[in-house]
């Protein structure tokens, strides 16, 4: 044992430079990286995706892979150097000393061994406990993350429990043996909004309880806003800023987190206002990086012959207290000038109504398990009476949870489903009942959709311009291949993608690049009508701003009526003229962002927003985490389908809220809510955001 | 040693390799198999032995007219059935009638006894009865082959309480052993008969059990079952499998035969009919390369006449030469110069191998062949009506026998459609000529005609063998696959 | 002359290859030096066993292709005096012929180095062919069962479960009987099968031209004439050319392999669109309103092709197997046909004695399908990788 | 589970009543039958003999009442000759006249008379089904151990030295049909003259001439080691290989998945990750190759059958095909359908009680 007290870092990483092997080349997938986590401390670690964040973390758990191999610098733990210890000292460490949670919960679960089983081999492992001992011990951390009856949990299998739940077994196998170290690697990003706070609410209480440090992964500046103490940003396989989370955020001296920070949507941040910016040009490859600033190429304050001439080392900041960055021009840079292109372009004019749904309703009939038990069917009432109507040039957002019926109701409109019933009109035009391919084919152009994962939207084995020309042949575009061919190029123009990109085959794109040409595709034939689902939140924050920005731009130059479907208020709130939010198939709010954005709210877009973790600490935020799981859809609770979790039910004299569905009614000015709640009551309601310092 | 070998030796198990089939009415046994598993209590009036006498078995003997017309059989005195009844002359005669009934089919018999025959059955007063151990035949034609025919072995002769189909189900006969279990494709136990006097008690039955097992048709799994020590004998081994039981201790012994392989044309079918073709494919064609390529050479080459060397009535002609350039010429002038031809055989080993032997002789020749070759089952359903094929005949102890059946007009087994007058008539002379050296003459004429006709390519005749451990005695092969267990013993 | 030693067999056996050494070397030459713009194909020789496997493979398939440069006799023919003869052994009287067997004679005298090499040559053109149509018949019925599900599911699915139900050897020995031969069963079957990969192509251009129909009228005009033309000489035997034609007894085997294989074809591309159709493209090109074909053939086909080329190499190897069996069990292809299966039971009667009959080609039908199951494996392996 | 089972049973039914009929046409072709008249009645009969014995043994009737007298939905044919002899079906298979025009089909239970091996086609699947179970079970014993074994080694540390070595060798096993690799064993094993056993015998290491059978006929009355090796070890290989792939194809998958990892990352030791936590996830997917191996084996049973002239399962469908034993033959292929699907039924099962994730849901 060394000789390390509790006052010296716990976790400390000097120059760390880690490598992967592959046939081709070396990947140096981090470089000189330096970091130090004092006891008790929460050291936030976010970047852009495939900056080197998991490398790092996997690193500290030295299981970096075959191919991966630790090229430089040492990681001390407790002052133990890991970089060198022998695979016995390290599986003694691992799981009593050192905890790691990671993104996927469900995959981090044996499917076969009861979670009892899970956790109480750790304790048996380090501390040779015996069984039922073990168990006891289990049983006493499953009650600590706050899961309710631990002993049934504990005999049961991952697939039986709620993705929360698997996160909170997760963490609680993270903490059986009380690791002096947590490292959690992006922990809450498969899980939604809701969920997601309560996970975080409990990892910051635990820490605490347990006094353990944090090495917190996340690409969420929000996120980690809310749990951490300490952050270092990463670019490109290296920190670039780090310090506290005040001194950062507040007085970043760096310009990749300034441009970090622009890019993503804050409360205040409005299309029209204050549009975003994405960082131009593209990440670089770990192997492709530039000399001297790995941020030059893209830097705004880029300085040919000095940026690039040599190694940029991180330097202290003045001023602040271990707050470093690695910029040359750190004191040169004005970093309170507001930023160059304020002022956005004006909103198109809202036309006439070019979308009208009424009453519209999915269900869908399941036979339950296929294998034993045969026999009735059951209906999962996917969409429930959605009435709203969407104009020209508008932007109409859906929100809410996943499974609440946002993709649904877009198959339903796009004809690849036929609603169970309802009425579906497309500019006067009943289209309610006619699947696609019976549709012709001007309304078939005209509605146009962009999917959620742009892994997913391209043809893997089509080249980028065929995939377009096909479009424009299907909708009848040019009179021969010369002219589509032409039109092809314009369109990756409008997308603003290069035109030798047309010959590429979707693999040599990056995600962001695909998603431009799903755009593109999109509005291969004059699209009125572009349905958007999901089509940002697979994408890195960056490159998120920059999708978003182009289909602004678009809708405003063709008028187009765009429906972005999105769990995202951030971004629903930046750029949506209008917000219907969905529950359980339910629209349950519906009203001009503003209204939906301030009270009086449906009590399930409060808990909704309140969840939405913000990176502003001028931002102080009403916490309200909802309690228990989203009902399924097959068999939905009676009356309302929030009620289950829903604060406000005392308020409700009776019980109206179990028995009745109530109206969709106006509240004033339009917004309407589907609440039993009277209306003094919706009126005393708070905001949940406020400006702290303003 | 020497002498003590000679003594042959009581008891034992013998273990035999040989198929066993489904089994039926003896007249109608299509396999000398099905007729050997039954030779322990199903015995024969006279036996065919090795050297190419006749021994008489039930009968004690028989004389026959020079015409060849009438015939008197002497039945063996003390004979007794194993159910107690006594053997006598109208069981012979019972048993005659039976292969005289030509509504059974597949009772083929009936083609033996021609002689007797009228309207499918036996002619009334063919066969008399004149005491209890007497038995006259009136034969409407000559028939030198009469006798031999009764040591073929669906001549087995049954007891007359027999109507069924199985000789095993209900194995009354005159023999020493009795089955014990028959199971087709599996194997068949014969044992010796404890409660049945056999009428030539010592001169045999020296094993207490003899045990055939059905190995399949694959050598190579009675060659695996000989070096596991699980038969002691096989039933017949061809070509090289021979030298591979040789040189795993199991000794050949080789009967010389007439069987033989016809490689025949149907002159019904196009080309066939034409001559020139016929005997322009027999040109291309050098038995004795066939013999050596096809059959190891353990034959000896034959003439394409279908009369063997060890045939009492033989008549030596010129020797056939093949010459390969006369015979594309002569092919060339029929018009068939790039015909394709096919031949057909069936799967057996030994016939495909000739057959292929004789197609390469031909394609180097110049000939366009090609070759098929039909499972068992399938080959015998069309055997005679294939335009060119190979088919197996099993030696007939004489000449005229084979002749008789397969090559006279409109014969039920004449698979070459030969059609030829003066043919038909000198074989009808040949069959009333007793003796053989007078038979020859004609003879000589008969197989010239089958010659110059060019009726079938006849590479070789052939011989065939049997490999036995070396404490089987006994058990040498013999030239109608006759496996007289109970002559074998084992020291 | 004396027999030659094993050296000296094995050094005029490679002089006999030489043709297969120069083509093996000019494609890995050409394919390493441009593996990066090969696609999977070039990735293969990323791997090694890939690249063994496929080296395996292409050995045969060029010694397929250059027979008749590297056979020492003709393989039907039969020399006196040279039966059984060890490998090595000198001929008696060579006249104007090679005048050594290389690897010896076999039981008729023929010589088995040729007749393996012709082997090669009869395995490669019997039992790739049947696989491929065996996957067109596979594909044709399993995308629209995967993609449209429902009752045309559940019944291609138990039709398939029904040929699956019937043991191999039973469906060999039913549809392979000669008797089957002469009936017009084979005939009506090879007429269903080989119509489907004209169907195929057919409807494959259709679906990606029918926007311009000048186009598609004649790349289908073309296709429906070739195959057509094809379809006539292999079914009816009445190719007025002469180019394609099949005896009846090969008509049946080839009808009977395709028949056992395609079922299984059918299962994995059933599975695999099941799988693809979930999948945003596919929701893309329902939303531009592209038909069922279209959407089948051009936008999930592609896509599963990973997985059934590695899918096709196994099954060229299993289906080579299959002729083996069915040479096995005396139900093959003609009878002197050097087909290794055929050869194989030939020899085995003498295996004991003569080993080399069988043996040789033996190791030739082992060789050729670890070297498919080889390259498959390196191909899934690649293919996994990106 | 009560609904699923009849409706698996069901199916089977359709399949097996299907499959039935196509074998019942392939055999009953006209040519086929010929062929059988010709193997029961005299390989040189004529084509007049030919129809007579058809038409006297029940084969003239039309195809479709005769598969329904097999069904036994149709009553069985009856014959009366002159001499007043009542020949039928149901007299040869219950031995009586009074069950002449009854039905006697496999709906009562009747499964009909073998023409090859002349026995109720009932005693001789039986008998042949036991002889290849027992076959079967120690091709079992010996492969799925085996090939578990070496996929989970070779799956363990993917592309380790083992793993290729043991991946080359189940893929030169499975590249080795059992027609080859059963002919090399003999050879090898089982001949006095080439091989090893005349070294072994020479060393006196072996008593006998060979170390194992080269023929496993006597198998039947009594297994040993040296009459069964071979036919075991022949199937066994050729299985092997395939389920050795699946296990490390499976195993492999299962290593890089992120429970693996976290179980590492919890400190669990190498063994114990592979025992506890891959092991059982592995094995998810082997076991249902298994199960659909096991029809698919058959192929290898007949071969293996033939070759080693062991009278099983194999052998009969062999020789009744081989024969054209049309009831044998319907009553193959009707066991055939219900191995097939009885061990897809098993594979699906054991599926959901090996993946607690589909067994609770
Ligand atoms: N096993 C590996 N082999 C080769 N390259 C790897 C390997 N693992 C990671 N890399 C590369 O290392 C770089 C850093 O990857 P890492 O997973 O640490 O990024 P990340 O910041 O965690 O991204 P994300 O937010 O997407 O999780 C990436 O460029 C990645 O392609
Ligand atoms: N084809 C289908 N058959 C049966 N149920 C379906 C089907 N498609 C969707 N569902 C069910 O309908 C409900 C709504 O699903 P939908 O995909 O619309 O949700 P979503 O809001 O888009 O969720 P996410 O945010 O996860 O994409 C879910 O409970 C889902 O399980
Ligand atoms: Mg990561
Ligand atoms: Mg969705």
């Amino acid at each position: 044992m060394s000789d390390w007290t509790p006052n010296q870092p716990i976790l400390e990483i000097e120059n760390l430079s880690i490598s992967f092997f592959t046939r081709l080349r070396e990947i140096p997938a981090v470089m000189d990286f330096s970091c130090r986590v004092m006891a008790g401390e929460a050291m936030g670690l976010v970047g852009e995706s495939g900056c080197g964040k998991s490398t790092v973390a996997l690193a500290v758990m030295r299981d970096l892979g075959v191919n991966g191999r630790i090229t430089g610098g040492t990681i001390r733990f407790k002052g133990r150097d890991l970089t060198n210890m022998g695979q016995e000292a390290l599986r003694k460490i691992r799981g009593s000393e050192i905890a790691m949670i990671y993104q996927e919960p469900m995959a981090s679960l044996n499917p076969a061994m009861k979670i009892g089983a899970q956790l109480a081999e750790v304790p048996m492992i380090h501390q040779k406990m015996a069984r039922a001992e073990a168990l006891k011990l289990a049983r006493q951390v499953v009650a600590d993350v706050r899961l309710p009856d631990p002993d049934r949990i504990l005999d049961a299998y991952p697939h039986q429990l709620s993705g929360g739940q698997q996160q909170r077994i997760v963490i609680a196998m993270a903490l059986m043996s009380k690791p002096a170290l947590l490292i959690l690697d992006e922990p809450t990003t498969a899980l939604d909004v809701t969920v997601e706070a309560g996970i975080v609410d409990l990892v910051g209480e635990l820490a605490e309880k347990y006094g353990t440090s944090m090495l917190f992964i996340s690409h969420n500046l929000g996120l980690v806003m809310e749990v951490c103490d300490r952050i270092t940003v990463m670019y490109s396989g290296e920190a670039v800023e780090t310090g506290d989370i005040k001194d950062v955020f507040d007085k970043m001296r760096h310009p990749y987190t300034q441009a970090l920070f622009r890019s993503i949507p804050l409360p205040g941040a409005s299309k029209t206002a204050r549009p975003l910016q994405a960082i131009p040009g593209n990440f670089p490859l770990p192997h492709e990086r530039p000399p001297g600033c790995n941020f030059g190429p893209r830097c705004t304050y880029f300085e040919a012959g000095r940026c690039d001439a040599r190694e940029i080392p991180m330097v202290p900041v003045a001023g602040d207290e271990r707050h470093d960055s690695r910029c040359l021009r750190i004191d040169e840079i004005d970093w309170s000038a507001s930023r160059a292109a304020e002022t956005g372009e004006a909103r198109a004019p809202i036309g006439d109504v070019v979308l009208e749904m009424q009453e519209v309703r999915k269900y869908y009939e399941v036979s339950a398990s296929t294998l034993f038990r045969g026999g009735d069917p059951k209906v999962v009432k996917a969409n429930e009476t959605l009435s709203f109507d969407a104009r020209e040039g508008e932007t109409l957002a859906i929100v809410g949870e996943s499974g609440c019926g946002k993709s649904t109701f877009a198959k339903v409109l796009m004809g690849l489903e036929t609603a169970t019933g309802g009425q579906i009109m497309l500019f006067d035009e009943n289209v309610q009942s006619t699947p696609i391919q019976a549709r012709n084919t001007d309304t078939v152009s005209s509605l146009q959709m962009v999917f959620q994962n742009p892994f997913d939207t391209l043809n893997p084995s089509m080249s980028v311009g065929r995939q377009i020309v096909r479009a424009l042949e299907i909708f009848g575009v040019g009179k021969n291949d010369a002219e589509r061919q032409q039109r092809m190029l314009e369109l990756l123009d409008l997308v603003k993608l290069p035109r030798e990109f047309a010959t590429r085959m979707p693999r040599q794109l990056s995600g962001g690049q695909k998603q431009r040409v799903g755009i593109a595709r999109a509005f291969a034939g004059n699209a009125k009508v572009v349905i958007a689902d999901e089509p940002v939140s697979a994408l890195d924050v960056s490159v998120q701003a920059a999708v978003t920005e182009l289909l602004m731009d678009i809708q405003r130059k063709n008028k187009t009526t765009l429906l972005f479907i999105s769990h995202d208020l951030s971004i629903v709130r930046y750029l949506s003229d209008r917000v219907l939010v969905m529950y359980l198939g339910h629209v349950v709010e519906l009203g001009t962002t503003e209204q939906v954005f301030a009270p009086p709210y449906h009590p399930y877009t409060e808990a909704l927003l309140s969840a939405v973790p913000i990176a502003d600490t001028r931002i102080e935020k009403k916490r309200i985490v909802l309690e228990g799981d989203i009902p399924s859809a097959v068999n939905p609770p009676p009356g309302c389908p929030f009620q289950t979790r829903c604060r406000w039910k005392s308020q409700v004299p009776g019980n109206l809220c179990e028995t009745e569905v109530p109206p969709l009614r106006d509240v004033g000015g339009g917004l309407q809510l589907k609440c039993h709640l009277s209306q003094e009551i919706l009126d005393g309601m708070e905001p949940v955001f406020t400006f702290a310092a303003e | 040693p020497e002498a003590h070998a000679q003594e042959p030796q009581m008891g034992g198990t013998l273990r035999m390799q040989m198929a066993i089939k489904a089994q039926r009415d003896p007249r109608t046994w299509d396999w000398s198999e099905l007729a050997n598993a039954c030779r322990g209590w199903l015995e024969y009036l006279v036996d065919y032995q090795r050297d190419g006498s006749l021994q008489p078995v039930l009968l004690e003997s028989w004389e026959a007219s020079d015409d060849a017309t009438t015939y008197t059989l002497h039945v063996r005195p003390g004979v007794t059935w194993n159910n107690g009844d006594p053997f006598t002359a109208s069981d012979v005669a019972h048993n005659i009638e039976r292969w005289c009934d030509a509504s059974v089919e597949g009772n083929s018999m009936a083609s033996r006894m021609g002689s007797l025959m009228e309207n499918d059955a036996m002619r009334e007063g063919a066969v008399e009865v004149v005491d209890d151990l007497t038995v006259r035949l009136n034969l409407s034609s000559p028939d030198i082959a009469l006798i031999v025919s009764m040591a073929d072995y669906p001549a087995a002769v049954v007891h007359p309480s027999f109507t069924g189909d199985d000789p095993v189900a209900n194995p009354i006969g005159t023999g020493p052993y009795l089955p014990v279990s028959y199971d087709p494709g599996i194997g068949a136990v014969v044992e010796r008969n404890p409660d049945h006097t056999w009428w030539n008690e010592g001169n045999g039955a020296y094993l207490d059990r003899i045990e055939f097992i059905d190995l399949g048709t694959d050598p190579a799994s009675w060659i695996a079952a000989a070096e596991a020590g699980e038969i002691d004998l096989n039933y017949q081994a061809q070509g090289d499998i021979i030298d591979i039981f040789d040189a795993i201790g199991y000794p050949r012994s080789e009967a010389v035969t007439a069987a033989t392989i016809a490689v025949r044309f149907n002159q019904d079918n196009a080309p066939y009919d034409n001559k020139d073709v016929r005997l322009a494919l027999q040109k291309a064609v050098n038995n004795a390369i066939v013999l050596e390529l096809g059959y190891n050479d353990l034959g000896i080459v034959a003439e394409n006449h279908h009369v063997c060397p060890i045939h009492p009535e033989y008549a030596e002609l010129p020797p056939i030469e093949a010459d390969a350039a006369a015979a594309m010429a002569r092919l060339e002038e029929a018009g068939h110069a790039t015909t394709e031809f096919e031949l057909i055989s069936i799967d057996e080993p030994w016939q495909a191998e000739t057959c292929d032997a004789v197609a390469a002789q031909m394609r180097d020749a110049g000939i366009n062949i090609t070759r098929t070759i039909l499972p068992g089952a399938t080959f015998w359903n069309d055997w005679t009506k294939y335009p060119f094929s190979a088919t197996e005949w099993n030696m007939r102890p004489l000449g005229v026998q084979v002749l008789n059946l397969a090559y006279r007009t409109g014969g039920a087994w004449n698979e070459t459609a030969f059609s030829n007058e003066e043919f038909d008539s000198l074989l009808d002379e040949a069959n009333g000529i007793a003796d053989a050296d007078a038979r020859r003459e004609v003879m000589a004429r008969i197989e010239t005609i089958m010659q110059e006709e060019g009726v079938l390519i006849q590479p070789y005749w052939r011989s065939i063998f049997r490999n036995a451990a070396e404490n089987v005695h006994g058990a040498e092969m013999h030239p109608t696959f006759v496996v007289d267990y109970v002559k074998y013993w084992k020291s | 002359m004396d027999p030659l030693n094993w050296f000296e067999i094995l050094a005029r056996m490679a002089q006999q290859f030489l043709p297969v050494w120069v083509a093996l070397v000019v494609t890995y030459a050409l394919s390493i030096r441009f593996k990066r713009r090969l696609g999977l194909y070039g990735k293969l020789f990323d791997s090694t066993v890939g690249m063994i496997g496929f080296g395996i493979v292409l050995f045969w398939l060029f010694t397929a292709l250059f027979a008749d440069l590297i056979v020492t006799h003709d393989a039907l023919s039969q020399v006196s005096g040279m039966r059984n003869e060890p490998p090595g052994s000198a001929l008696r009287d060579p006249r104007d012929l090679y005048p050594y067997y290389l690897l010896g004679g076999d039981s008729l005298a023929r010589d088995v180095f040729s007749r393996m090499v012709m082997g090669a040559r009869e395995v490669l053109r019997i039992a790739p062919f049947a696989a491929m149509i065996s996957f067109m018949i596979g594909i044709t019925l399993g995308l629209p069962a995967g993609y449209f599900g429902g009752k045309l599911d559940t019944g291609l699915t138990f039709l398939a479960n029904l040929v699956l139900a019937f043991p191999v050897i039973l469906l060999f020995f039913l549809l392979v009987a000669p008797e089957i031969q002469e009936t017009i069963i084979p005939s009506v079957m090879a007429g269903i099968l080989f119509l489907v990969p004209i169907l195929f192509v057919t409807i494959l251009l259709n679906a990606r031209f029918f926007t311009q129909p000048a186009k598609r009228n004649l790349y289908v005009g073309g296709v429906l004439l070739v195959g057509v033309w094809a379809y006539a000489g292999l079914v009816f035997d009445a190719d007025p050319v002469g180019l394609w034609s099949m005896s009846p007894n090969l008509l049946n085997v080839f009808v009977a392999v395709v028949f056992v294989n395609a079922p299984t074809v059918f299962r994995i591309v059933r599975g695999i669109t099941l799988d693809i159709k979930s999948r945003d493209y596919v929701a893309a090109a329902q939303t531009r309103g592209e038909g069922p074909w279209y959407i089948m053939l051009w936008e999930i086909l592609p896509n599963a092709r990973g997985p059934l080329i590695v899918d096709f190499c196994l099954r060229i190897g299993y289906t080579t197997i299959l002729l083996g069996t069915l040479g096995f069990f005396g139900l093959g292809v003609s009878p002197e046909s050097p087909d290794w299966g055929s050869t194989i039971n030939a020899g085995r009667r003498l295996l004991t004695v003569y080993p080399h009959p069988a043996l040789v080609p033996a190791i030739a039908l082992m060789s050729l399908v670890l070297g498919l199951n080889l390259l498959a494996d390196g191909l899934r392996e690649e293919s996994l990788k990106d | 589970m009560l609904l699923f089972l009849l409706r698996r049973i069901g199916l089977m039914l359709v399949t097996a009543l299907c499959l039935t009929f196509v074998v019942f046409a392939l055999t009953n072709m006209p040519a086929k039958l010929e062929t059988l008249a010709k193997t029961q009645a005299g390989s040189r009969m004529s084509d007049a003999e030919v129809t007579s014995w058809l038409e006297r043994n029940g084969y003239a009737e039309p195809m479709l009442v005769r598969y329904g007298e097999w069904l036994g939905v149709m009553p069985g044919w009856v014959r009366v000759d002159a001499d007043g002899s009542v020949t039928g079906r149901c007299v040869a298979l219950r031995g009586t006249d009074d069950a002449a025009g009854e039905r006697c089909g496999l709906l009562q239970g009747d499964w009909g008379f073998s023409t090859r091996f002349r026995a109720e086609v009932s005693d001789v699947i039986a008998a042949r089904l036991g002889a290849t179970g027992l076959l079967m079970m120690w091709v079992l014993i010996v492969m799925v151990p085996m090939a578990l074994i070496v996929g989970v080694l070779a799956g363990m540390r993917e592309g380790s030295r083992t793993d290729r070595t043991l991946s080359t060798f189940a893929i030169a096993s499975t590249a080795t049909p059992e027609y080859v690799s059963g002919v090399l064993f003999i050879a090898l094993l089982a001949s006095s003259t080439v091989g090893i056993s005349p070294i072994l015998a020479e060393w006196g290491w072996i008593d006998g001439r060979v170390l194992f059978q080269g023929n496993a006929r006597s198998a039947i009355e009594d297994i040993t080691l040296s009459n069964f090796t071979l036919p075991v070890l022949t199937i066994a290989l050729y299985g092997m290989g395939y389920v050795a792939r699946i296990t490390r194809a499976s195993m492999t998958e299962v290593m890089t998945q992120q429970y693996i990892r976290t179980a590492r990352l919890k400190g669990v030791a190498f063994s114990k990750i592979v025992l506890r936590h891959a092991l059982r996830n592995a094995l998810i997917a082997p076991f249902t190759v298994i199960m659909l191996q096991i029809p698919w084996l058959l192929n290898g049973v007949v071969i293996s059958e033939v070759l080693f002239s062991y009278p099983g399962f194999g052998w009969t469908l062999y020789e009744a095909a081989v024969n054209n034993d049309i009831e044998l033959l319907l009553a193959a292929s009707v066991v055939a359908v219900v191995v097939v699907l009885v061990t897809q039924l098993i594979s699906d099962i054991g599926y959901v009680y090996l993946n607690p994730r589909i067994r609770i849901s």
